[in-house]
């Protein structure tokens, strides 16, 4: 009974593990799209991006697996919970509803079934998509292990950094070292323009190019009604 | 690579230039010209030596060549070469463009965007002689345009808007045929390639009758308009007149060698059988120019309309010897006289080109002090400003061509190059000699000689920064008049070759 | 042989005299203020040393003429045989390559056209005998005449610009004389047209002096045209365009008889021009506005002879047996015109020296009318030819002499140029009459002592073989010159006191009355040279530079053989010359002397004699006529030109830009209002219509540009689905 | 569903869906931070692919660009961060200047 659990765990095991992940990325997902308040769709990310994650390992790409966590999960997630804290704390609970929900389902649908059309292409049905086997083995050492593999049929032993990060830092500083770059030119520019477009310089409201904190509050009444009085003294947003 | 740099040199001084203020940075902006166009020049004399030491693969082959695919699929390449015919032109260019910068310091309206234009012209031209694809070609012969006319047009005298535009203009229509005609021998070639070497040697309009006409009075027009030939160089009076001092003298030294070049390098090699037939109707209008201009020069009054006639009619002896080079007519014409011809046209260039550049700074420096060109107004200058005076009669009698001096070495030649090919228009031709030396001495004699009159009494001599400019032009005109061969070795082979190559092609007996 | 020592020296000739014009153009003005008028020492030393030179060159050629085995000396001798001098000394530098320097360089189809010219042409200095005597001749008087001019030209405040040209002058005469090629021939021959236009307008305030410059300079240009010409001619036969190489070739098949007649008339047209010969003489006598030194030197020794010495040098193109025949132009052969040319030039300038008062003007004229007489001895072929060169050498001296008294009578009269108002001057300058008088006994041709008689009887011997009619043309000639030269003599030097009291005339400084003696000395000297008999000295030295005849070419040659023993001595020619020059003494002395006539009542009394003395007074009115026709004709060419230019040629180019402008803009906007707009508004409007419709799409909202986007997109991806994704 | 190799078009298929998911957000969520989300779902789905498609498909002959999937999608990542940094600093100006956050008042660039 061992023996055939372990074959069929062989066989199918990475199938189960797909499903489990796909499962939890979808629900996540939905509910990131449906939840009422902002900042539980926003917390429900985490369970998406860690689905995804294990997908990831499904995939045999531990690269991956650590960056989503750690980029995703932990960065741009938290950014957002604190630009809603932010948000909340001046405008109070921030709620979203959906609206056009009718025409919004239609178009997803709509590229849903153009994207799974577009799979079923004979340009990619005769596709060999068995995974090619993979020996999960230590390059360097050649014993087992379980963090690194080796796809014969690609790689030849030796000539390149053993483990899949080095070989990504290797690759990264070789064969793409442009886009290595301008992604981190991007990145700064990106930071560089997120902090021009809110920072507030001294004499600006006095010059009419912003409007002073004051006069901010009463353009548009808040969703939720409550306009809180702004003391003059809180800090800046 | 030699040449690319060559070409670079004056570009990277533009883009300096260009970065610099207008108001505060006057002084950077000229050093940083000057600074360009002598590296120029000091790298175009790195260039000959180069060229000296490089084994040469047969007369026709050119040296430094540097070839890369530029556009493959329409067959354009940056192919630029050099040979023996345009590396004087090249140094000329150099030479003259730091002259004439280091002249223009005293210009003061606009300094940047002078320097800018200035360095640019430089490009254009040395571009022109140094390419050898058709596509490079004319792209380097419009860039050397549209300076000049922005030169002449915001720093010329009174009349400079109708001037530049007339200038603009003329070349422009020009080069519109000489386009098409480009055209056309690119698409007559078997695989369509713009490359000059390619197309002289497949000489693609060998059968074609009347398409070879055509494109031959098509290049003939563009480049004729340029030397300026008779019917075609009303602009040239004009230009000069307006221009500011360095600008006409770098119109006259080597814009006009833009046309003449053209017809050494294009006219001739690429096609030998319509020059051939066509030789005849080009010795009547060089015949036709040198006596026209040199009686018209006799009836100016001012002093660069003179020296702008002077010029239309020593560029009419350069036309005689490329069309002694193709009589077909010539009973007598041998190699040696043909080749003789054309060393006397090319070195006419050079010689035309150093002369004419320092006729002009001298009446800039005349002009600069007394306002007027009127050559009625002066007299006696000789007391009053005798280095001056002695410059000026020194250029002076090399241009009518006294033996000794650049002007009389290549005139020679070419009278007696082409004698032999047409026997009657030269003879004619050289009544212009007379004629030449008449206005040169008619003019020293109204504005130097005679009584001085009281209104010049007060004329300083000339400074520093005028010496400059004109002395190494004078002494090269003596070295080329006294001892001509290390120049004319150089252009000889090339020549040579040339001649062979018409005369094999165009079957001239 | 005597080592060549001298003659490796011979291109220092030229070099000096350019060494020194450089000095004193360059630092001429501080040196003068630094040391004064010793600067002039540079000019005359930079002439001295080559003086040294060329007589060091004569000397060995002498020795070598006369001191070789005598073989060809036996008296009696042949006519035929011309005599072997020594060989030429020849030096050469490659100057230009021209055409392909090998046959190799050519492709096979044109290798059998090219010529056997290696494509190398040399430049050089050539010296035979006749250039040996030239140049002894030109560098004695040029120093002579400097040093003359140290005094003449004191005070002058351009004192270093007058030496530095006369240096420029020797130089570039000295080159004329030393070419081995007709390249540095021609070189020379305008350079000495250069100098010659600096030194005339030296005095450049003076407005006569200018225009007298540009005057000479043009009319010489208008000679070196035809000299130009003549070289192309030999360029293409001789493509080197070395002398010697033409003058063997010349009637061979590489350069056929008709092309040399040619060639040889056009090489004269140049020599026509450089001496002032019959229809280009105009210029000479204006050229008299320069400083006197320069007229004795440029304008009397040596710059007017270089048309003759050039003719000399190159006579073989005329005497070679099939030219000898070939009519050139209007039916003469080019010795003819030479011979025709210069009778007329003599006749003509020695009859309108009689009726000039400038005494400089005069000396002109002679000198126009002996450079006459030489063009017309060596017109004569052979015979005449060695005695052409004698007379031009003799003529230097004694001209030069002349000319240089009559600058030192025009220095002590104070400038005073017309003899009208001299007179007397023989007491007050005694040195300066008699060296005066010795100039003119020579140039008049007075028997025995002086040269001019024997270079000039020599001539009329050689033409009373020759040619009869143009003989007695030549007494004629010469008893011009015999008159006019006593009519001067009398007018300046009889007398007590001068006419014009205002002239206190005095003795000119030893600085020039020293070169004066001298020169009387070789105007005296030379002569016995050149007498006739078997030992001729001349003769014998000059004839080997005489033109070579092609050996195989048979005698039948115009004028005789070349006699080397000199003419036969004849008696009449002799006697006749000896009684012009008597008859034209007598009559100066009965007028001018003793004044035994009233000219003026004798013009009243004779009419023709009034008007034939206008005639002559105003120069045959060869000035007026040439500036109405052709001066005034070129510039109203010229005028007519410019105009043409201006507003025909210019007009078309600005009718082309006004019809562009006015006439096809009109057109254009006639079609483009009713055509082109209509439709463009027509499309305006359907353009109006589609953006109302795509303004509704903008709505502003984010949420609606990205549903659409995907709509989009998945429209597309079903298209494909549907077409079956082949297309994409 | 009978159980098949774990194979590439499973993945393409669910990428499909969370992509759809995340399209679905975008459009009709009220609140702009929440189209962020969407935005960053959307993301992610293409990361799946990358990854897929790495691990899938052999590379091409010859160019040893074995990672490329990997790279490609370490890179999108970075670029979501930057997304949502400059989106947030937007939403939030937007909220200081107009004082609301939900997308359909935010039509200033109407035509």
């Amino acid at each position: 009974m061992l023996q055939h659990l372990s074959e069929f765990i062989q066989e199918y095991g990475s199938l189960i593990l797909f499903a489990g992940f796909a499962l939890l990325t979808l629900g996540a997902a939905v509910l990131v799209v449906t939840a009422r308040r902002v900042t539980h769709a926003c917390l429900s990310l985490l369970p998406c991006f860690i689905g995804i994650a294990g997908l990831y390992a499904v995939m045999a790409s531990p690269v991956m697996l650590a960056f989503q966590l750690l980029i995703y999960a932990g960065g741009i997630m938290v950014l957002m919970l604190f630009a809603i804290f932010l948000l909340e704390r001046r405008a109070g609970p921030i709620t979203a509803a959906n609206h056009y929900v009718f025409p919004a389902g239609l178009i997803a649908g709509l590229t849903a079934i153009a994207i799974l059309g577009a799979l079923q292409t004979e340009s990619f049905r005769n596709r060999e998509l068995r995974p090619p086997p993979l020996e999960m083995r230590d390059r360097a050492t050649g014993e087992e292990s379980w963090y690194d593999y080796y796809d014969p049929q690609t790689q030849t032993a030796g000539e390149q950094p053993s483990t899949n990060l080095r070989r990504t830092g290797f690759y990264f500083l070789t064969y793409y070292l442009l886009p290595f770059e301008l992604t981190s030119v991007i990145l700064v520019v990106a930071m560089v323009g997120a902090i021009v477009i809110v920072r507030r310089e001294k004499g600006w409201v006095a010059a009419g190019r912003m409007p002073a904190r004051s006069e901010e509050r009463g353009v548009r009444s808040e969703s939720n009604g409550t306009a809180t009085a702004a003391t003059e003294g809180e800090e800046e947003l | 690579m030699i040449l690319s740099v060559l070409l670079a040199l004056p570009v990277v001084g533009l883009v300096i230039v260009l970065f610099l203020d207008k108001e505060r940075h006057v002084r950077q902006i000229q050093g940083v010209a000057i600074g360009a166009s002598l590296a120029a020049f000091v790298w175009s004399i790195f260039m000959c030596m180069a060229f000296a030491t490089e084994p040469s693969r047969g007369p026709m082959a050119m040296r430094l060549e540097y070839q890369a695919p530029w556009i493959p699929s329409l067959g354009i390449g940056y192919h630029v070469g050099v040979d023996g015919l345009s590396i004087p032109l090249i140094v000329l260019t150099t030479a003259l463009s730091l002259l004439s910068i280091v002249y223009s310091l005293r210009i003061t309206v606009r300094v940047k965007e002078y320097m800018a234009w200035f360095l640019l012209l430089e490009t254009g031209m040395l571009g022109v002689f140094v390419s050898l694809d058709f596509f490079l070609f004319f792209g380097f012969w419009e860039i050397g345009l549209v300076p000049m006319y922005f030169i002449i047009g915001v720093w010329g005298g009174p009349r400079r808007e109708y001037a530049a535009i007339k200038f603009f203009i003329y070349t422009l229509v020009g080069s519109l045929p000489m386009l098409l005609a480009i055209l056309a021998c690119y698409f007559s070639m078997p695989e369509p390639t713009f490359d000059m070497v390619k197309i002289m040697q497949a000489n693609p309009m060998a059968g074609a009758g009347v398409k070879a006409a055509l494109v031959f009075w098509a290049f003939f027009l563009g480049f004729a308009i340029k030397v300026p030939l008779w019917p075609f160089h009303t602009w040239l009076p004009d230009a000069h007149v307006e221009a500011p001092t360095a600008g006409s003298v770098i119109l006259a030294a080597i814009l006009l060698k833009l046309g003449t070049y053209g017809f050494v390098r294009v006219i001739l090699p690429m096609f030998p059988e319509a020059s051939a037939r066509f030789a005849d109707y080009m010795a009547i209008l060089a015949l036709i120019s040198i006596i026209y201009g040199a009686l018209c020069a006799m009836a100016q009054s001012d002093l660069k309309k003179l020296i702008a006639y002077s010029s239309v009619n020593h560029m009419g002896f350069v036309i005689l010897g490329v069309a002694a080079v193709a009589a077909r007519g010539g009973v007598m014409a041998s190699i040696t006289t043909r080749t003789t011809a054309l060393n006397g046209a090319t070195l006419q260039m050079v010689t035309h080109g150093i002369i004419t550049g320092a006729l002009f700074f001298l009446v800039g420096v005349i002009y600069d002090r007394a306002h007027t060109r009127n050559i009625n107004e002066f007299g006696g200058l000789a007391k009053q400003m005798p280095l001056y005076a002695g410059i000026m009669m020194f250029a002076c009698f090399a241009s009518l061509g006294l033996p000794g001096l650049a002007g009389f070495v290549s005139e020679f030649f070419v009278l007696t190059g082409s004698f032999s090919s047409y026997t009657l228009i030269t003879c004619l031709s050289a009544i212009g000699v007379i004629i030449t030396a008449a206005y040169f001495l008619w003019m020293i004699q109204r504005v130097f000689l005679g009584p001085l009159k009281e209104r010049w009494a007060d004329l300083p001599d000339m400074d520093w920064g005028e010496i400059v400019a004109t002395a190494p032009l004078c002494v090269a005109m003596l070295v080329i008049g006294v001892y001509p061969k290390p120049l004319i070795a150089v252009m000889n082979g090339p020549l040579t070759a040339i001649v062979d190559h018409v005369t094999r092609l165009a079957g001239l007996g | 042989m005597v080592s060549p020592f001298f003659e490796n020296l011979a291109w220092l000739i030229p070099l000096l005299p350019l060494l020194a014009c450089g000095v004193l153009i360059g630092w001429g003005v501080k040196l003068h203020r630094k040391i004064g008028d010793r600067v002039a020492l540079i000019a005359v030393a930079g002439i001295a040393i080559p003086c040294v030179i060329a007589w060091g060159i004569l000397a060995s050629r002498v020795s070598q003429t006369f001191g070789a085995p005598h073989e060809a000396g036996t008296h009696g001798e042949s006519a035929r045989e011309t005599i072997e001098g020594p060989e030429p000394f020849e030096m050469a530098v490659e100057w230009a390559p021209l055409g392909p320097l090998s046959p190799a360089v050519l492709s096979p189809v044109t290798r059998d056209l090219s010529p056997a010219f290696d494509g190398r042409l040399k430049v050089g200095l050539r010296i035979d005998n006749l250039t040996a005597a030239m140049l002894a001749m030109i560098t004695l008087v040029a120093m002579l005449i400097q040093i003359y001019s140290i005094g003449y030209m004191h005070g002058d405040e351009r004192y270093p610009r007058f030496f530095a040209y006369m240096s420029l002058f020797c130089f570039s005469m000295l080159l004329l004389v030393l070419a081995g090629s007709f390249l540095v021939l021609f070189a020379g021959w305008e350079l000495v047209g250069l100098c010659s236009y600096l030194l005339i307008g030296f005095w450049f305030q003076k407005p006569s002096a200018a225009s007298a410059a540009k005057k000479a300079f043009i009319v010489n240009r208008v000679g070196d045209f035809g000299f130009l010409i003549g070289i192309m001619i030999i360029f293409f036969h001789v493509p080197s365009l070395d002398i010697r190489a033409a003058l063997a070739a010349a009637g061979t098949a590489a350069f056929p008889p008709h092309w040399v007649a040619i060639a040889g008339a056009c090489l004269f047209t140049g020599a026509i021009g450089k001496s002032a010969q019959f229809p280009l003489h105009v210029w000479l006598p204006d050229a008299m506005e320069g400083p006197t030194p320069v007229s004795a030197l440029i304008h009397a020794a040596t710059m007017v002879a270089a048309g003759v010495y050039m003719v000399a040098r190159i006579s073989t193109l005329y005497v070679v047996p099939q030219v000898a025949e070939l009519e050139v132009f209007a039916g003469l052969t080019s010795l003819e015109i030479v011979r025709y040319i210069g009778i007329i030039t003599a006749v003509l300038a020695g009859t309108i020296g009689i009726a000039q008062n400038d005494i400089k003007r005069v000396l002109a004229y002679s000198t126009v009318s002996q450079l006459g007489f030489m063009m017309f001895a060596l017109g004569m072929g052979m015979a005449g030819w060695v005695a052409g060169v004698f007379h031009l050498l003799t003529h230097a001296f004694f001209k030069a002499l002349l000319f240089l008294g009559s600058g030192s009578v025009i220095h002590g009269c104070g400038g005073e140029q017309d003899m009208t108002k001299m007179g007397g001057l023989r007491k007050a300058m005694p040195t300066t009459f008699w060296t005066f008088l010795m100039g003119t006994l020579a140039l008049t041709g007075v028997p025995l002592f002086w040269a001019g008689f024997w270079s000039k009887d020599e001539i009329m011997a050689a033409s009373w073989a020759v040619d009869q009619p143009v003989f007695w043309l030549g007494e004629f000639a010469a008893f011009c010159t015999a008159l006019y030269m006593g009519r001067l003599m009398f007018l300046t030097f009889a007398g007590d006191h001068p006419r014009d009291h205002s002239i206190h005339a005095h003795e000119s400084p030893k600085v020039m009355t020293v070169p004066l003696t001298i020169l009387a000395v070789f105007s005296v000297g030379l002569g016995w040279l050149g007498m006739p008999g078997d030992h001729n000295l001349m003769h014998h030295f000059l004839g080997s530079s005489a033109p070579q005849i092609a050996e195989h070419a048979e005698h039948a040659v115009a004028g005789g053989a070349i006699n080397i023993a000199g003419i036969e001595f004849e008696i009449v020619p002799l006697c006749v010359s000896v009684m012009a020059a008597g008859l034209g003494w007598l009559l100066a002395a009965v007028i001018w002397g003793w004044k035994l006539v009233d000219v003026p009542r004798l013009k009243q009394a004779v009419p023709p004699i009034a008007w034939a003395h206008n005639v002559l007074k105003n120069k045959y009115f060869f000035d007026e006529i040439y500036h109405a026709t052709f001066v005034r004709g070129t510039l109203a060419l010229a005028a007519g030109c410019g105009l043409f230019d201006k507003y025909v040629v210019d007009g078309i180019v600005n009718l082309v830009g006004w019809a562009t402008t006015r006439v096809f803009a009109g057109l254009a906007r006639l079609a483009d209002t009713w055509i082109v707009d209509g439709l463009v508004n027509l499309i305006a409007e359907a353009q109006k219509l589609a953006g109302r419709f795509a303004a509704m799409l903008q709505t502003g909202r984010v949420q609606h540009y990205i549903a659409f986007s995907a709509l989009i997109a998945a429209l597309i991806a079903a298209a494909i689905y549907v077409l079956g994704g082949h297309w994409i | 569903m009978v159980l098949q190799q774990l194979g590439l078009q499973h993945f393409l298929a669910l990428s499909a869906i969370l992509f759809s998911v995340g399209l679905f957000g975008v459009i009709s969520r009220r609140n702009s931070i929440a189209i962020l989300l969407g935005v960053e779902l959307m993301l992610n789905a293409a990361n799946i692919n990358l990854i897929a498609f790495q691990r899938y498909l052999a590379p091409p002959a010859g160019l040893n660009l074995v990672l490329d999937g990997q790279i490609f999608a370490l890179i999108v990542i970075t670029l979501a961060a930057c997304e949502a940094a400059v989106g947030l600093a937007i939403i939030l100006n937007v909220y200081r200047v107009l004082r609301t956050t939900t997308a359909d008042e935010v039509s200033l660039l109407k035509w």
